[in-house]
């Protein structure tokens, strides 16, 4: 089904989904919002693969496994502007507080030392970690960053019927982390 | 000039090297100022800076502790740590450098196991970096024990190091 | 004695006494330049170097901080040049040390964190360093945490120059400078603090805060400064 | 009693040592040993008395052996030079018998050996102001040095000079900073003279010489203290000030000792401490020994080390010169500044002033090292070209290697081009090549060195020696550092160069001192005229030196990195 609307999508990479419950805190104003756009990926589609030709993708989390690396780069080459979302995305944040200390030692932690039952490093189907957690940019070009932790429902829309509007740079004006 | 007024503190042991210690500050009259003239001594007089050391010459000299620690972390000629039993340093100096001191340095390293600052653990070498010499002219110039070696090469180098 | 100075900021004629800094005339008048490291009632040392301005004549930035007003000055505050610097140096801040500020005691009352939003700061371009840096605990009240910590040395020159005991110092130095108790001794056995907690409501960061206080719940109270000092001039 | 510097410094001898051969009458010959710092690292203390007893042995009784501070070619040494013979004998190793026979038989007047100084470009190219001495006077003799003139300039100024009269004199000559920033000497004398000061003035020497690389003003303080000493006593008189300090490094424990006892001697003699020369001025020197810290070569870095804290730098204004040591005006000038002041009075300040070019007058001192053949220290006027000095008085490239680049200025200085060599060397053309005079050091690369790897070197050294203080100069250099070393490793992009380029422009301009401030010149300056190697690396992967690792095959970030260990990409993949 063709709409003709700017087509806009989500994902969410290594982050908590914060960034999303405040995206749909949007409350009614999602139904605005879904006039405007077509929605044609992310948690609230069911669609399996990444479209091509996405005019505006959210990304929230930062890039913290091969998995993720994999996601980011497929995203990039078919969106046309990628909006970091929430400090995450935009600075690594939390996932990024591992970094000092390496991959290995997190693994450990998380599942020898605190495991109550099966302490094993998985090998499988969870993905490999990369040896840093980084911010988006760091991978691939990002046209517009949101910081916030989360950043408000009322900023998200703001940046994203800015986007809609052709005033990307305003975005900046609303930055504040944490 | 502030003067200190606080005289009085006995030394933390009786070891007889804390007289030149003192002698250094009765010379210096107490002055707060004199805290790196002291230290210069008190290292000289027994290798590193310890706690029990920078607590004195502080309380000496009317100078509080974490200014003391300050001044002795801040400067890369004191040093916290007991030094090893022999000196082996590496001139990093331009024309060392350009000549091939990084190459001396890792061979000096993988040779003794360990990093530039540090001392092995049998306490046996301790391997520092030096900022220049004034050795250029014999670039590259490692120092052992106090006898400068010019034009260095490690393979050279290691045999000295494994004679010592 | 100090004498009047007449002085051209941002294109406006403003009139200051000889005593005063670039920055004090400035504020006065209503001209807003950002600071860090500054905190009315302390010496100024001109470390975080957020206050450069340009000053007609000098080929180098200045530290409107430090810099004392001269008569006839022509001083630009916010000129692009600056505000990118600026940016930079907030940026280097953040990527200097671990600033989560979703996870920090000071979240929503740091300084750092609103110049951020000030300077239009959106996100870091240069790698993080990422030191690994520990957290101090052992004081019965306060927790000192490296890693917020920007080296401004405000809890230094408060507990020096107004509380008198100077438990704090920088060792090191470059990237490895570190705010120091003592001889390096965990802050609970300290045998200088008097735990006054100055340097706690000084901190511009979440670096040094009061036990308890969890994400977002520390306040500190600096205005109080002035008068402390006011006092302390009065009683001497 | 023997101490080494825990920097691992050559051995000091205290203690006597033996005196040396002095004639009665008028000496046929004399053998001046060289006993500065690079000689007495390959052994000419040990020379001198092996000397001594040859010529006592051969009963030589109008033959001086005596010690001598630098004789310049330091890379020949040890180093004896016979003047009456006008011959300068090289590599005399205690340990060959053979070349101290020869030098004996030379004393003796029976061959004629060594190398000639006269037509040898390395001398014949120099003017020597500030070296006058070195290499003729003992160094730890003040007799020596009074009886070839010294203490002349300081009475000529006590008896028959005002002291404005003598910065008069100063301001005559042209002479400027030796210490790198090249500020007019008399002006700043002229300031501090006129500052008000209740409590007092200074006067403080700078021979916190760090450059790496540079070695002019340890040779000069072992080589005649003297000289320095009667430039801040004619300082003192000129601005007022009764107190001296000279900061030295601790890395330069002889020149501590011969300082020391120079001033001993100074002060025996009436050069120092009260009423000198017979006057009311009094003078007094104490010498204050650093602790390795390269931003005390800041002054007001330098002050705080003096007063006995961290050496970190202020915010200037206020200048020393109105507000130094302990708050009170003070006069800060480095070795070799000092060390020209006593020929600018008792020659005048016009004798100077013909020396040079129109904007530098003088000479300047260098330590010439690195890919060229006569390493050493050199004075030469300013204005000759850089081709002059590394091709006539330096001998050019060892072995047939391919001249690169010249480096001058030390962590804040530039490289200079083989395009630019026939530029004149004084203040104004070296800042305008993007480069600055600094204290001296001149090292020559040659083609086997990475214009990028040098660039890292010095950013290395900024980072380790930053004081920490203020944040563009504490955290840019350490991100500077590792972009660079990206760019050496070949994990560098073009957007990297750019982020290197943009950082390097904010940290000179907001650093708080000259260390943050400087530390991005070798990254502009190579840059500037080697920005091809930049390239090579980034692009293609090639160090055309072949000295950075950086790893053949596709630029980096266009590749996964390899899986290492459990589950992790081994680091650093940022694209």
């Amino acid at each position: 089904m063709r709409s003709g609307k700017p087509k806009l999508a989500t994902i969410w990479l290594d982050g908590c989904s914060g960034c999303h419950m405040s995206f749909l805190d949007m409350d009614e104003r999602l139904l605005d919002l879904a006039d405007r756009v077509e929605l044609v990926y992310g948690c609230l589609v069911d669609t399996k693969e990444f479209p091509e030709g996405v005019d505006i993708t959210l990304v929230e989390g930062a890039v913290s496994t091969e998995d993720d690396l994999r996601k980011i780069r497929q995203v990039r080459q078919r969106t046309r502007t990628l909006v970091s979302l929430g400090d995450c995305a935009v600075t690594s944040n939390v996932p990024g507080m591992r970094n000092p200390f390496g991959p290995r030692p997190a693994l450990d932690r998380a599942y020898l030392e605190n495991a109550t039952s099966r302490q094993q490093v998985p090998t499988e189907v969870v993905p490999a970690l990369l040896a840093e957690s980084l911010p988006v940019h760091a991978w691939v070009p990002v046209d517009v960053f949101i910081t916030g932790c989360p950043p408000s429902a009322d900023r998200i829309l703001e940046v994203v019927l800015g986007l809609l509007d052709g005033r990307v740079a305003e975005a900046a004006k609303v930055s504040r982390f944490g | 000039m502030a003067t200190s007024t606080f005289v009085g503190r006995s030394a933390p042991s009786d070891d007889k090297r804390w007289r030149q210690v003192d002698v250094r500050m009765r010379r210096l009259g107490y002055r707060p100022d004199g805290l790196i003239e002291v230290l210069h001594t008190t290292q000289e007089v027994f290798g590193y800076l310890d706690d029990d050391a920078l607590s004195y010459v502080g309380e000496s000299l009317g100078v509080p502790p974490s200014k003391v620690y300050g001044v002795a972390t801040f400067y890369s000629h004191f040093t916290l740590k007991p030094q090893g039993l022999h000196t082996c340093v590496v001139c990093t100096g331009t024309a060392c450098y350009i000549n091939g001191a990084s190459a001396l340095l890792a061979a000096i390293s993988k040779e003794l196991g360990v990093q530039p600052g540090a001392t092995t653990p049998d306490g046996r070498v301790s391997v520092l970096k030096a900022r220049c010499l004034g050795a250029c002219s014999m670039a590259p110039a490692v120092v052992i024990d106090g006898e400068v070696h010019g034009h260095a090469v490690p393979a050279r180098l290691v045999d000295v190091l494994e004679k010592l | 004695m100090s004498e009047v100075r007449t002085l051209v900021i941002d294109g406006k004629d403003v009139a200051a006494t000889s005593d005063q800094t670039v920055l004090s005339a400035a504020e006065e008048n209503g001209i807003h330049i950002p600071t860090l490291c500054h905190l009315e009632g302390l010496s100024d040392v001109g470390a975080c170097r957020l206050c450069v301005v340009e000053v007609e004549g000098s080929p180098k930035l200045l530290a409107a901080c430090a810099t004392r007003v001269e008569e006839g000055m022509k001083v630009t505050t916010s000129s692009e040049r600056l505000v990118a610097y600026r940016r930079n140096i907030v940026e280097l801040f953040f990527v200097e040390r671990n600033h989560i500020c979703a996870v920090c005691v000071a979240n929503n009352h740091c300084q750092l964190q609103d110049q951020a939003r000030d300077l239009q700061l959106t996100h870091f371009e240069l790698p993080p360093l990422h030191p690994e840096l520990t957290v101090d605990a052992t004081h019965e009240r306060f927790v000192l945490d490296q890693n917020r910590c920007i080296l401004c040395t405000r809890c230094v020159r408060v507990c020096d120059e107004i509380e008198g005991a100077h438990t704090w110092d920088i060792q090191g130095r470059g990237a490895n400078a570190r705010l120091v108790c003592d001889l390096g001794t965990p802050w609970g056995s300290s045998t200088t603090c008097t735990s006054c907690g100055k340097c706690v409501q000084v901190c511009p960061t979440g670096a040094l805060f009061e036990k308890g206080r969890t994400v977002a719940e520390a306040k500190s109270r600096r205005p109080y400064l002035p008068y402390l000092v006011k006092a302390k001039r009065q009683g001497s | 009693m023997s101490t080494d510097g825990p920097d691992g410094s050559a051995p000091v001898r205290h203690g006597r040592q033996p005196e040396p051969l002095i004639p009665d009458g008028p000496a046929r010959a004399s053998a001046n040993v060289c006993q500065a710092a690079g000689c007495l690292s390959m052994g000419s203390d040990q020379l001198f008395e092996t000397l001594r007893a040859a010529v006592l042995a051969r009963g030589l009784h109008d033959v001086a052996v005596r010690r001598v501070g630098c004789l310049g070619l330091c890379a020949a040494g040890p180093l004896v030079e016979v003047p009456e013979q006008g011959r300068l004998f090289e590599r005399v190793h205690p340990g060959e018998p053979k070349r101290t026979e020869d030098l004996v038989s030379s004393l003796a007047g029976e061959t004629v050996a060594g190398r000639s100084v006269a037509a040898d470009p390395f001398f014949s190219h120099q003017v020597k102001v500030v070296l006058e001495r070195c290499g003729t006077v003992d160094p730890e003799r003040l007799e020596d040095y009074v009886a070839t003139g010294g203490y002349e300039g300081l009475s000529k100024a006590l008896t028959s000079m005002t002291p404005e009269e003598v910065i008069a004199e100063v301001v005559r000559s042209g002479l400027r900073g030796r210490g790198g920033a090249g500020y007019p000497t008399g002006l700043m004398w002229r300031t501090v003279a006129k500052a008000e000061a209740p409590e007092g003035k200074y006067v403080v020497c700078n021979a916190d010489e760090g450059d790496p690389g540079a070695f002019m003003d340890r040779s000069v303080l072992e080589s005649c203290p003297q000289q320095v000493l009667e430039g801040m006593a004619i300082a003192g008189y000129a601005v007022g000030a009764h107190r001296g300090y000279v900061y030295v490094r601790a890395e330069y424990p002889l020149a501590v000792k011969r300082l020391s006892s120079a001033i001993r001697q100074a002060e025996r003699d009436g050069h120092l401490g009260p009423e000198i020369a017979g006057t009311r001025f009094n003078f007094q020197v104490e010498v204050r020994i650093g602790a390795g810290a390269f931003v005390c070569g800041e002054e007001t870095a330098l002050i705080a080390s003096i007063q006995g804290g961290r050496g970190t730098p202020k915010p200037r204004p206020p200048y020393p010169a109105s507000s130094g040591l302990w708050g009170c005006p003070t006069l800060i000038n480095n070795v070799e500044t000092f060390a020209n002041i006593p020929s600018v009075i008792s020659r005048g300040g016009d004798w100077l002033n013909t020396i040079g070019t129109e904007r530098s007058k003088g000479t300047k001192v260098f330590a010439l090292t690195g890919a060229v053949t006569n390493t050493g220290l050199i004075e030469v006027p300013m204005g000759l070209t850089l081709r002059q000095i590394v091709f006539e008085i330096g001998g050019g490239l060892a072995e047939g290697r391919k001249f690169k680049a010249v480096q001058t200025g030390g962590p804040s200085g530039g490289c200079i081009p083989e395009s630019l060599l026939d530029m004149a060397v004084d203040y104004e053309t070296l800042a305008a090549a993007g480069s600055i005079m600094g204290s001296g050091g001149m090292i020559v690369m040659d083609d086997r060195t990475c214009m990028v790897d040098v660039a890292k070197f010095f950013m290395d050294f900024c980072r380790e020696e930053s004081c920490g203080k203020c944040l563009p100069c504490r955290v840019g250099t350490e991100e500077m550092y590792r972009l660079l070393d990206r760019v050496t490793t070949g994990m560098a992009t073009r957007s990297h160069l750019a982020q290197l380029e943009d950082l390097a422009a904010m940290v000179r301009a907001t650093s708080l001192c000259g260390l943050g401030q400087g530390a991005p010149n070798p990254v502009f300056s190579t840059l500037r005229y080697f920005r091809g190697e930049y390239l090579a690396h980034i692009d293609d992967h090639v160090c055309q030196a072949g000295v950075c690792p950086v790893p053949a095959g596709p630029p980096a970030g266009a590749t996964e990195a390899a899986l290492a260990g459990t589950a992790t990409v081994s680091s650093g993949g940022r694209p």
